[in-house]
């Protein structure tokens, strides 16, 4: 199967489900790009990440749509744009800018369905590159997934590979909810196999990464390779974990959760986020309400500090998950 | 200008209609039978029939806090919306809504809004889907003099210029934000110049006239229909009642609702020009006002017997119950 | 004593704070009201829930500021002014606003310190009435603060009664952080004995609202008063419960939880926010990770479902936790 | 227009500080000396010190992502800022805010803003400080042509005219957002107008001609501190490089860059018009050139050497920190 970095597994799937529906469409700061520049070549930037390349050639100017840096209309306009018939993706460049557009968001796209008594669907996805690791500070590091699935009627996703950052989307596209699809930024690059046809991956279903006897880890995006090599490397010592993937943080997949901790009964949650109100938290709750009779020992909830994102190299080195901390947190369940 | 028979009637039934359902609201919410925040559209009835008058039920329009006009002249089923207001879980939107959430997609009505300023960059959604399908439908967003302060209102007119969408943006300004005058809200001297500033034509009305917001909201829609981008109303209106029910308007100069009432009235207006063109004559008017007062008591009645919501509608339509947590 | 409403409480407060330090100002719309009104009433409104009622009046044009609606603007104007040295009280009317001035609370107030190195001060207090019990529907009944405690930086503050309100509000004043102040709407009326003298309640510090063996409960904003008529009832029972209203969501006082759980070893926590990465989920992931060893029984979360706040009274009713829901709660930890 | 000699020195030895920092950060960049994303200012530099030579240090900046010219304008230590781009705990904000948060509240930089229009309303409180406190002071927000379509910037615009505070609101028009011209992001063809549509008085400037800004800038300043209200200043420039550090900058004509650094530097202009002028001559502007280098130099030496933050830093400068969660 051909290998793909998770830039081209999303801009594979928005051309299969372009090609495939001509109700969806995509929309968002250079998306396109060189909108009225003087070289006229329109369409040549594809995204700053370049998650959006060749779309607009592909689909033209009324299917890849530029914007000015106006978040809160561009996602108001997939969000209209839905609830009368489209499926546009809209691209919100970082995660962070969540803050200009969060009305829009939480208050408006996500609640319409509900405040109408289900009588309307809002099939809009939002896009954004999420997380730390390219020292961009506090303003371009955040996850902000987690602050999202607080609000009820929003769906959240957050691959951590590139196949199911594929299978994912095109869920989310054809998905009657609006979807925050969560691209961790740190990931765009990571490959590994992607078929080439159209394959969807149903939300509310968790990955199993690693199966294993002794722990059971739940690491969201980013943090999901960290957490693979650090049970890896514990192999050798005869230490066995299950890796959950939740993949989507809301619908959440409660009972693989629950069921791994019946089986081992010891807990490890990684994410990037802070502490509070995170998903690290809400996770080591879940077990606390869901899960206590199956809970032999603390649950260990491996985060960022509760402080912004430091710029220096070292700082966010410092700040982030790592390895180390996830192998420290494995072993301090067992000991 | 002049109108068919048909339209005209038409036309002074859903003022009516608006004027007297929003008055036996406000009996209602007196009453205590109707509880949350209610803000009544009475004496601004001419502004959202004279302009939805002209639109097709595939249009959309999408409203504010102070939605009944707009959704009735859009043809909201009335007897659907007090159940709605009562809270029934036969109200249009299952009692989950309310009066600041009224919605009918069937009807191409995107909703009441709570939040001030949301609606626009919503309608500039439904104006991009009508741009993308040729399909030649319009969307239209209501605003007031207070919301067209909210960076989000400002964010869609140049979205919607930049886009060239049919877009139409419709200010009501009835002088007030809450207890706050337009004269210090919005900064500068001229609303209507700084929002042409964003680069496209506003067509000017008088609220309390339904001919003359017809005739610039005509203007409007035209424009946009004819794929020249967006266009904006700007009407001059008053409303009759306090921001919300029970405001003690402070802000009110003395004898101010007296002469709105007496002078800015479009139910008034509108017989008084039928009284002097002739085109109907007061009986069939009074016909109608009797037909509505009849239809506002039956929806009161409706909406007294309908059947209240039950506690497990409350996890309904919305994809997961985290239950048990 | 004198009795005096949370409203009352809160409006002495703003009073004594801007008489003490005339860098205290309060900005908001119809914070004073009627501005450029016919009437000439200027300051007659003091806010839409009466809050800051008299101090127009009492204060000036240039201390008690309207604003037109623009809440990103009114908020960025109270985090400029903070920097430069004033203290700004701003009133943000509803909680579910935050939507719309999200990113100068949470990228730029609350990332200035951090973000230039701990050299610069922000101390503005934003006030935000929230929480349901109005059959104000979806998007006038939110919380929010839990979403808010997510954010480094940000210090949050939910009183649950008159007395707390005055002194947390007096010191969020003084204090050099800038710090979100949730008023539940639902109780604003509601009175209790509250000094006339200027007093500081320190952030961080739970309070006991009840002191009992048998079950620990946590309980924030307008469900304390539920947790304790609960509590009250189960009294003849033989029950005995502590219950704890933090009173700050940050700085949380993590200690009094903990050596209160350590007594009880079983624990509810009660929130009117849905369940996901909320106050519920969070505390109960402290239980799962700094207090297991103490729990003896599954943490019981009582909260609000996974769905917007429905408008019917009916619905609204069946939708907040209530005494019922909070009782059967206690009962089952003990169970 | 003729300033004072001490001034023209020290208006040269700004922009050429700046254009020799950016120079120097865009060649650290390259040897991945520098990390994170960096934004640089060379080509706008007259914009920054025509405005920031006519500040006191009391008067407040808020700027952009595009920050580093700003901050050197306005004071800046240029090598506490060299060792915060590259991260030391030496650094102008301890290593902990990089190129998009350098920061100076003594030198009244209220910091570069990574987030679009996030300066504005907070440029508008500090206006409004200004005027409680009546100190004169003035508060100026840096915005670029891509900015001006934020929403939070047209509420700064609105909230500063009715609060009638001593904000100038500069908007540096540089033709590009990102990858976007502006004649495709702002949708109306008269930005000037657009922003005097407000209510404030907006000044034109040759953003290549610091004697131009000057002027422009000088007008707004004097509005403001009069008590008159906000101000603009509308400046036509160009930036030599990339948005960012790397960009491809598909969307340049061909020739473009360099017809700017040929015909639109500052410092190209300014050495002219002394030439022309004999206000200076080009030796003292030689001199100021190699002092210039030798800071740089210095500043780039200084940041190599200068101690890394360590691991516990990262929960300082915080209130709390939820320790073993
Ligand atoms: C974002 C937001 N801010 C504030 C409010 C509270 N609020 C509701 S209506 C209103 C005044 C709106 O004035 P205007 O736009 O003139 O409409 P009108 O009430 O006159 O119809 C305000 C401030 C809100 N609902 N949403
Ligand atoms: C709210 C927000 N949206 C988008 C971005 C990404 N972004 C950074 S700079 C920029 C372009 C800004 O253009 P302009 O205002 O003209 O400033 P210039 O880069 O030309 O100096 C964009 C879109 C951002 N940082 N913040
Ligand atoms: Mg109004
Ligand atoms: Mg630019």
């Amino acid at each position: 199967m051909p290998q793909k970095t998770m830039r081209d597994a999303i801009n594979e799937a928005l051309h299969q489900a372009m090609s495939e529906d001509d109700s969806v469409f995509v929309i968002g700061e250079d998306v396109a790009g060189c909108q009225g520049s003087p070289s006229g070549k329109v369409g040549e930037v594809g995204g700053v990440f370049g998650v959006t390349a060749g779309l607009y050639k592909a689909f033209g100017p009324d299917r890849c749509i530029d914007t000015p840096i106006s978040e809160s209309a561009i996602v108001g306009a997939a969000a209209g744009a839905a609830l009368v018939g489209m499926r546009p993706v809209a691209e919100i460049m970082f995660a962070d800018f969540v803050g200009v557009c969060m009305d829009q968001l939480v208050n408006q796209m996500g609640k319409f369905r509900y405040m109408f008594g289900g009588k309307s669907t809002c099939p809009a996805v939002i896009r954004f590159a999420c997380g730390g690791g390219f020292s961009a500070a506090a303003q371009h590091s955040q996850s902000m997934y987690q602050v999202m699935t607080a609000f009820p009627g929003l769906k959240v996703v957050i691959p951590s590979n590139a196949y199911d950052a594929k299978g994912l989307l095109l869920q989310a596209i054809r998905d009657d909810d609006p979807v925050l699809f969560f691209e961790p930024k740190a990931l765009y690059q990571a490959a590994c196999e992607v078929p080439d046809e159209m394959y969807t991956i149903p939300f509310g279903q968790a990955a199993f990464v690693r199966e294993g006897d002794n722990v059971t880890v739940v690491a969201f995006g980013q943090m999901v390779g960290r957490a693979a090599a650090a049970i890896d490397a514990l192999e050798a010592e005869g230490i066995s974990c299950d890796l959950i993937d939740p993949r989507t943080s809301s619908p959440l997949d409660e009972a693989a959760i629950l069921e791994s901790l019946e089986a081992t009964g010891r807990l490890v949650v990684v994410d990037e986020s802070p502490p509070r109100c995170g998903l690290t938290a809400d996770i080591a709750g879940l077990a606390a309400s869901k899960g206590f009779h199956s809970l032999k020992a603390p649950v260990q909830q491996v985060c960022a500090p509760h402080s912004p994102t430091p710029f220096s190299p070292e700082l966010e080195a410092a700040y982030l998950p790592d390895v180390a901390k996830i192998t420290a947190a494995i072993r301090a369940t067992l000991a | 200008m002049s109108l068919p028979r048909e339209q005209l009637l038409r036309a002074y039934r859903q003022m009516k209609t608006i004027r007297e359902f929003e008055e036996r609201v406000h009996a209602e919410i007196m009453n205590g039978q109707i509880a949350g925040f209610t803000h009544l559209y009475t004496g601004q009835e001419a502004n959202a029939v004279g302009v939805c008058e002209q639109l097709d039920t595939a249009d959309t329009i999408i409203s504010t806090h102070r939605g009944h006009g707009h959704c009735i002249a859009k043809g909201a089923d009335v007897i659907g919306m007090m159940k709605e207001l009562f809270g029934s879980s036969e109200g249009l939107c299952k009692g989950k809504g309310g009066s600041m959430h009224v919605a009918d997609m069937e009807k191409g009505i995107l909703g009441a809004n709570g939040i001030v300023a949301g609606g626009p960059p919503i309608s500039v959604g439904a104006a991009l889907a009508a741009k993308i399908r040729k399909n030649g439908r319009v969307a239209v967003s209501f605003s007031g003099d207070g919301s067209v302060n909210q960076g989000t209102c400002f964010e869609a007119m140049n979205m919607a210029v930049v886009l060239k969408v049919p877009a139409i943006f419709v200010i009501e300004n009835n002088y007030y934000s809450e207890h706050t005058n337009i004269s210090y809200a919005v900064g500068c001297d001229d609303l209507k110049a700084r929002t042409e500033g964003f680069g496209f034509p506003v067509f000017v009305a008088n609220g309390a006239d339904f001919f003359s917001v017809y005739e610039a909201a005509g203007k409007a829609i035209e424009h946009a229909r004819a794929g020249n981008g967006p266009a904006g109303v700007f009407a001059e209106t008053g409303r009759f009642h306090g921001h919300f029910v029970g405001d003690p308007q402070h802000y009110r100069a003395k004898g101010e609702l007296e002469d709105l009432r007496q002078n800015s009235c479009c139910l008034k207006n509108f017989r008084a020009r039928m009284a002097e063109t002739g085109e109907l004559d007061a009986a069939e008017l009074d016909v109608i006002d009797a037909e509505v007062m009849a239809l506002i008591e039956q929806s009161v009645a409706a909406a007294k017997a309908a059947p209240r919501p039950t506690a497990e509608q409350v996890t309904r339509d919305v994809y997961i119950n985290y239950a048990g947590a």
